[in-house]
């Protein structure tokens, strides 16, 4: 009784449907074999030397996403979110911004924390499940990671009208002016909250990105279910631009970013720019995506690697010897041993933790559950004693 | 300052405005909140003295709306959101629930939320369907929200202005039907009650009866009715319902032993079961009758003209209080 | 203090804002002058006969729309959403649908009830209080007025997806292919619900039509507000067609709408049509537009009319004379009078019917508290004998 | 038919294919149901089986998939559609209040809406914010839905078939944390017990245990200690929430004189307090002790290595049987 649905694709056929090399639409300014491409309306405006930190960017992500895939592996996380294969998108976005910018990221943006500076052990405690978030959103305009999908980016225009509201756009002056990234992945899209905030965003005119990281799946739908017609033209219904940029080419998605942004600070509202990725990994470490997917796909995506291309056009101009390749393999070590060593140091929360925080003025009935539990507690530490 | 005799839509506009003139960073933002200054003109002439960018009218979407506050509070902004009528509250129910109440547990207390939702919510004005919901449980079952009720002009003018103070989010519920009905006295230069207390608005001794938002004046008119006969009834405004307090609960419960509880929320799982709940386990001994609860039906809400029905009344109210008697 | 906002619209600007004449996109057949006009894409099919009735339609609408709105002025309702300006895009939709089609309403659509066959009088029954809806959807595939905006698109997308699942669409026989039509308002083009309803249909290439009926107000806020750019390209961002049609036109109202739904009865999936409109009255009957707008964009739109032009064209043509004018008036009287008897005949609901459906099968719980309520009630009956 | 050795998960998958078996009409529709079977597995092999049309992968967007579903149900469907987890129910909560809980009213019976939203609920998984939430009081608030909750293999694969069959809306909450736990042995030619009654799952005399989903187990272990130390618990497995069915639970309560009820949701207006509420309303005579509560506390769920302490396990049952024998 197997059969596939009988409501036939047409509209795929008219407009084309999402194409595993993105399609014309796609904006290229680095090739998979590492040769530097021209692009009429966005440029690479930054030298050589730029490119390899953006090497050592990708290398020390991805050692981060290995290092802790193998900490959940090891017992030492709950779950882990990989980003395999989305480091350029990530590390382009995450370069592109200025300090005063701010992000929301969803729960994979662990390039662009490494970016904002935050400790990336800090990312794993709330999949070791020691909290929900462990740095200070503030510290770095980095906000906490936001599991439910796509409630982030409706925080992220509002936190847009509070710059608007501060007069913090379209000044003119670098270090004023800011924009606001929000991240979210292809399923995101299909979220009432985020067309919403494409809504708000436009109806605004907020200083807003909406960074889409189009990595092909949700889970194990692919991005057929979603959309019939290449993402990024979802914003041109909305009233705003829309760019495909290949999110494999770090370079491209620090040009198209950064346009974005700009675009945002100088209060000509907002951009939405989808990075066309892919998904390497599985899902989280719980996932198996062999149930779902063919490894042929993911062959094809292997030439794509965002990191080996950026090697390709290091080696290949000169620009690049074995001892920086080395001295960046020693750091992203460095980094491994940080992360093994500081994850299982992360101390448990105690059982009374539970109760911090849960309003900024705690109620008296909270107390008096909250004392109640403690001295419960303290029932079993004597009889233990 | 001299006193001035106003609705509860009044007390509520000059709250609003009260704390925006006294902090540039409270926002007003929901639908026809601006020109038209809300549907019950609660917003009135806002918009024209504080300008479309802190009074905001917003796309017809509410998880948008509150979704968009909260990223204004993270900026640091006080966003007072509108929602037009209880029944809309729904679509923004994600928001309110997942974000605006754990955004301060999530973050440690790094990020505060100083949100009010303001909901305009029961029944009683003739209105179609979703018009007329009480939705409190709901938000009160929910740790991370505070949640209160103004049943009076005064309180309304003093409640929203502490709630808009509070770094905690509060829903912030008014009994659509008192917008324009009785007026009270405001004197502005009184020095207001705490927002986390309830407050004993009739002194009696036989029955406590506890109320909250609309019901509170039908309280006080069975308080009125029953002493006719001979009965004294106590009446608690109880003013918030997360935290609920208490203290002045159980105080009364304690000298009188018996309680019933009305408000306009269906009875299975409303606040009466909260409190009933809460009463029997701290004054299991002092109770000569079981809580009675009387509320909504548990029905949907029905067509408005048979709404009266539907509602507790002076009558079912009465009848509660006579069977708790019985007992 | 009073200032505007500093947010510069750039990007009405760039797309070109909401006009007030719908702009060239707009699908007109019919001037405001009563000339038909030729469309490359859509024609007018039907007889002079079918706009003689379209002409009826559309006076009895207007004068159930009028005669209710007496009627809440006399106390008789509690409220009513008036349509008065919407007639052409309610009877042009109405009357493009076959009787296999389904149609998803709002709160507003008296006209394209009227189309299916409801009893006007049915429509009063939520207005006055007295019900929730007082007709059986199923009897004429007229669903029951929805309050929630928006909620009803997703009820429409899911029912085109069980008439996919029943074969009939894309089979071609004429009696058996089916689509749904969803109608609803400018403003709620900004509600999570729409726009999911928009993907789902999009991707299941399910058979909804999307009626929106711009009106260009949201009670007090303009369709600005919604959207910088013309709505029927919102459609354009989700992988489906959008079109702009003079909602004041009846005749194009009826080709652009019968396209849409043949399209989806085709197996062709859906299709959003913008009847670019206006909203005459108030919001409601407890609405007071002078807050807001500009009683001169009422008098500009007034030159509209969608009944005036259609009888401009049937008197030059000489293809009505007063005995059809006057037979018509006599029908809307009869239909007046009709309405106001019916209305104040309309039978109150009895307390104890709030306890009636709200399940399939009553809970025990419910049915003692039903009969708690009964005794109770039956306690004054006796009390007053 | 011989018997098996059953997880909930595959009780659940088996009661759900026979139900497609069955009736023509039912749909299965959710995130990733599919070809992973849902990442649960629950619906696993049933896509293969009954095709897409059957078994729809939705777009990532909840209310869009209760939404369509209540069009397909209009359509003379029976969609049995997946949430992935229970924190996020709430983008579909306006659809479910308003349009699945109202529909068969506001129609005068006309409309029936025989949709199942099945719901993995509670915590104990280790999983991260929002995977972990109880949120059942929130619905059996709301007339209109029915709410059930299993807590075995063999109820699984009845009550989603009863569920199905039902011509009202049920809200199917699984515990989650059981679906690969224990096994137990189904026969499938047996004759299910009715799906809105509660079943006691031991017999006692001194203490009612009220448990549902996930509590169940824990209930009966806090049982099996407290028989050690010579105290007979009495448990009840609810099952239904919304209706409560209050016969069994009454006559228990009659005999025992005290109870306590255990849940994974928040205590504050949590199901235990409409218990509660109506057990000291039936039974007020009969109570030695308040009816004591022990639940998740009024915090929003914590981090998971602290979630064990958040939740009601053995120990704070016994508590709680020791607090009210000490009455
Ligand atoms: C509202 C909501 N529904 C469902 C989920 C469960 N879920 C977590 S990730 C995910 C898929 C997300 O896909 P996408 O947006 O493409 O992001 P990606 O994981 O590919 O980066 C789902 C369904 C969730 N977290 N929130
Ligand atoms: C979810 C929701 N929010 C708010 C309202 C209150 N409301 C009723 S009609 C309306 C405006 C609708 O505007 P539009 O969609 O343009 O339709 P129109 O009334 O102009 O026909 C609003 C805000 C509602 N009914 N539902
Ligand atoms: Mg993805
Ligand atoms: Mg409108």
């Amino acid at each position: 009784m197997t059969h596939q649905s009988e409501f036939g694709p047409d509209l795929a056929e008219v407009f084309g449907p999402s194409q595993q090399d993105g399609g014309p639409e796609l904006v290229q300014l680095l090739t998979p074999e590492g040769e530097r491409r021209e692009h009429p309306e966005f440029a690479f405006d930054l030298d050589d030397e730029a490119i390899k930190g953006f090497y050592r960017d990708m290398v020390l992500t991805r050692r981060i996403d290995t290092e802790a895939t193998a900490l959940q592996r090891h017992g030492e996380l709950g779950i882990w979110a990989q980003l395999l294969g989305q480091e350029a998108a990530q590390i382009g976005a995450g370069r592109a911004l200025r300090p005063q910018d701010y992000v929301f990221p969803t729960y994979r943006e662990h390039g662009v924390a490494y970016c904002r500076g935050v400790d990336p052990l800090n990312l794993l405690g709330l999949f070791r499940g020691v909290d929900h978030g462990a740095w200070n959103p503030n510290d770095n305009n980095f906000g906490l990671y936001t599991i439910v999908i796509g409630a982030q980016t409706l925080h992220a225009t509002g936190y847009a009208m509070g710059i608007q509201r501060d007069g913090a756009v379209g000044t003119g002056d670098p270090d004023r002016d800011a924009a606001v990234i929000a991240h979210f992945g292809d399923g995101a899209s299909s979220q009432g909250d985020v067309n919403e905030a494409f809504i708000f965003a436009a109806s605004y005119n907020a200083p807003v990105v909406f960074f889409c990281q189009n990595n092909q799946w949700a889970i194990s739908e692919p991005i057929e279910r979603q959309t019939r017609i290449p993402l990024y033209q979802r914003a041109l219904g909305f009233g705003f631009p829309g760019v495909r940029v290949d999110g494999n080419d770090v370079l491209a998605t620090y040009a198209v970013t950064k346009a974005a942004l700009q675009r945002a600070r100088d209060g000509q509202g907002p951009t939405f720019v989808e990075a066309y990725t892919y998904r390497m990994g599985a899902h989280t470490t719980t996932d198996d995506p062999t149930r779902y997917r063919l490894s042929d796909d993911v062959e094809h995506w292997k030439l794509k690697d965002p990191i080996a291309r950026v090697k390709a056009y290091l080696t290949r101009n000169g620009l690049a010897d074995d001892a920086f390749f080395g001295a960046v393999e020693d750091e992203a070590n460095e980094l491994g041993h940080h992360l093994r060593e500081g994850c299982k140091a992360l101390p448990d929360p105690k059982p009374m933790d539970m109760f911090a925080h849960v309003y900024a003025e705690e109620p008296e009935e909270l107390r008096i559950q909250r004392e109640g539990f403690a001295a419960y507690l303290e029932t079993f530490e004597e009889s233990h004693a | 300052m001299s006193t001035q005799k106003i609705t509860l839509a009044k007390g509520l506009n000059m709250g609003l405005r009260k704390a925006m003139e006294d902090d540039p960073k409270v926002l007003v933002m929901g639908e026809d909140v601006g020109k038209l200054g809300g549907v019950f003109r609660i917003t009135d002439g806002l918009q024209k003295d504080f300008g479309e960018d802190r009074v905001i009218d917003s796309p017809l979407a509410e998880s948008g709306i509150v979704g968009t506050a909260v990223g204004m509070a993270l900026r640091g902004y006080r966003p007072v959101v509108e929602i037009q009528f209880d029944g809309f509250v729904y679509p923004a129910y994600d928001q309110i629930v997942c974000q605006v109440a754990k955004m301060h547990y999530r973050s440690k207390g790094r990020s505060k939320m100083p949100m009010v939702i303001r909901i305009p919510f029961g029944g009683g004005i003739g209105a179609v369907e979703h018009h007329s919901e009480s939705p409190e449980a709901q938000f009160a079952h929910t740790p991370g929200l505070k949640v209160v009720a103004c049943s009076n002009p005064v309180d309304g003018y003093w409640m929203i202005q502490q709630a808009i103070a509070s770094d905690d989010p509060v829903i912030f519920l008014e009994p659509k039907r008192q917008y324009h009905a009785d007026k009270a006295e405001l004197d502005e230069s009184a020095t207001p009650e705490p927002l986390f207390r309830s407050r004993t608005v009739r002194q009696g001794t036989d029955v406590t009866v506890l109320a909250y938002g609309p019901t509170v004046k039908t309280a006080l008119q069975a308080a009125e009715a029953a002493s006719g006969e001979g009965k004294s009834l106590e009446v608690i405004d109880l003013r918030t319902l997360s935290p609920l307090d208490m203290g002045p609960v159980l105080d009364s419960v304690r000298r009188t032993g018996r309680v019933v509880v009305t408000h306009e929320a269906h009875v299975n799982l409303g606040m009466g079961s909260e409190l009933a709940s809460r009463i029997q386990e701290e004054c299991f001994y002092s109770l000569e009758a079981p809580v009675l609860r009387v509320g909504g039906f548990d029905t949907p809400y029905p067509a408005s003209r048979i709404e009266e029905d539907f509602l507790p009344d002076l009558d079912r109210v009465l009848d509660a209080v006579d069977r708790t008697l019985a007992y």
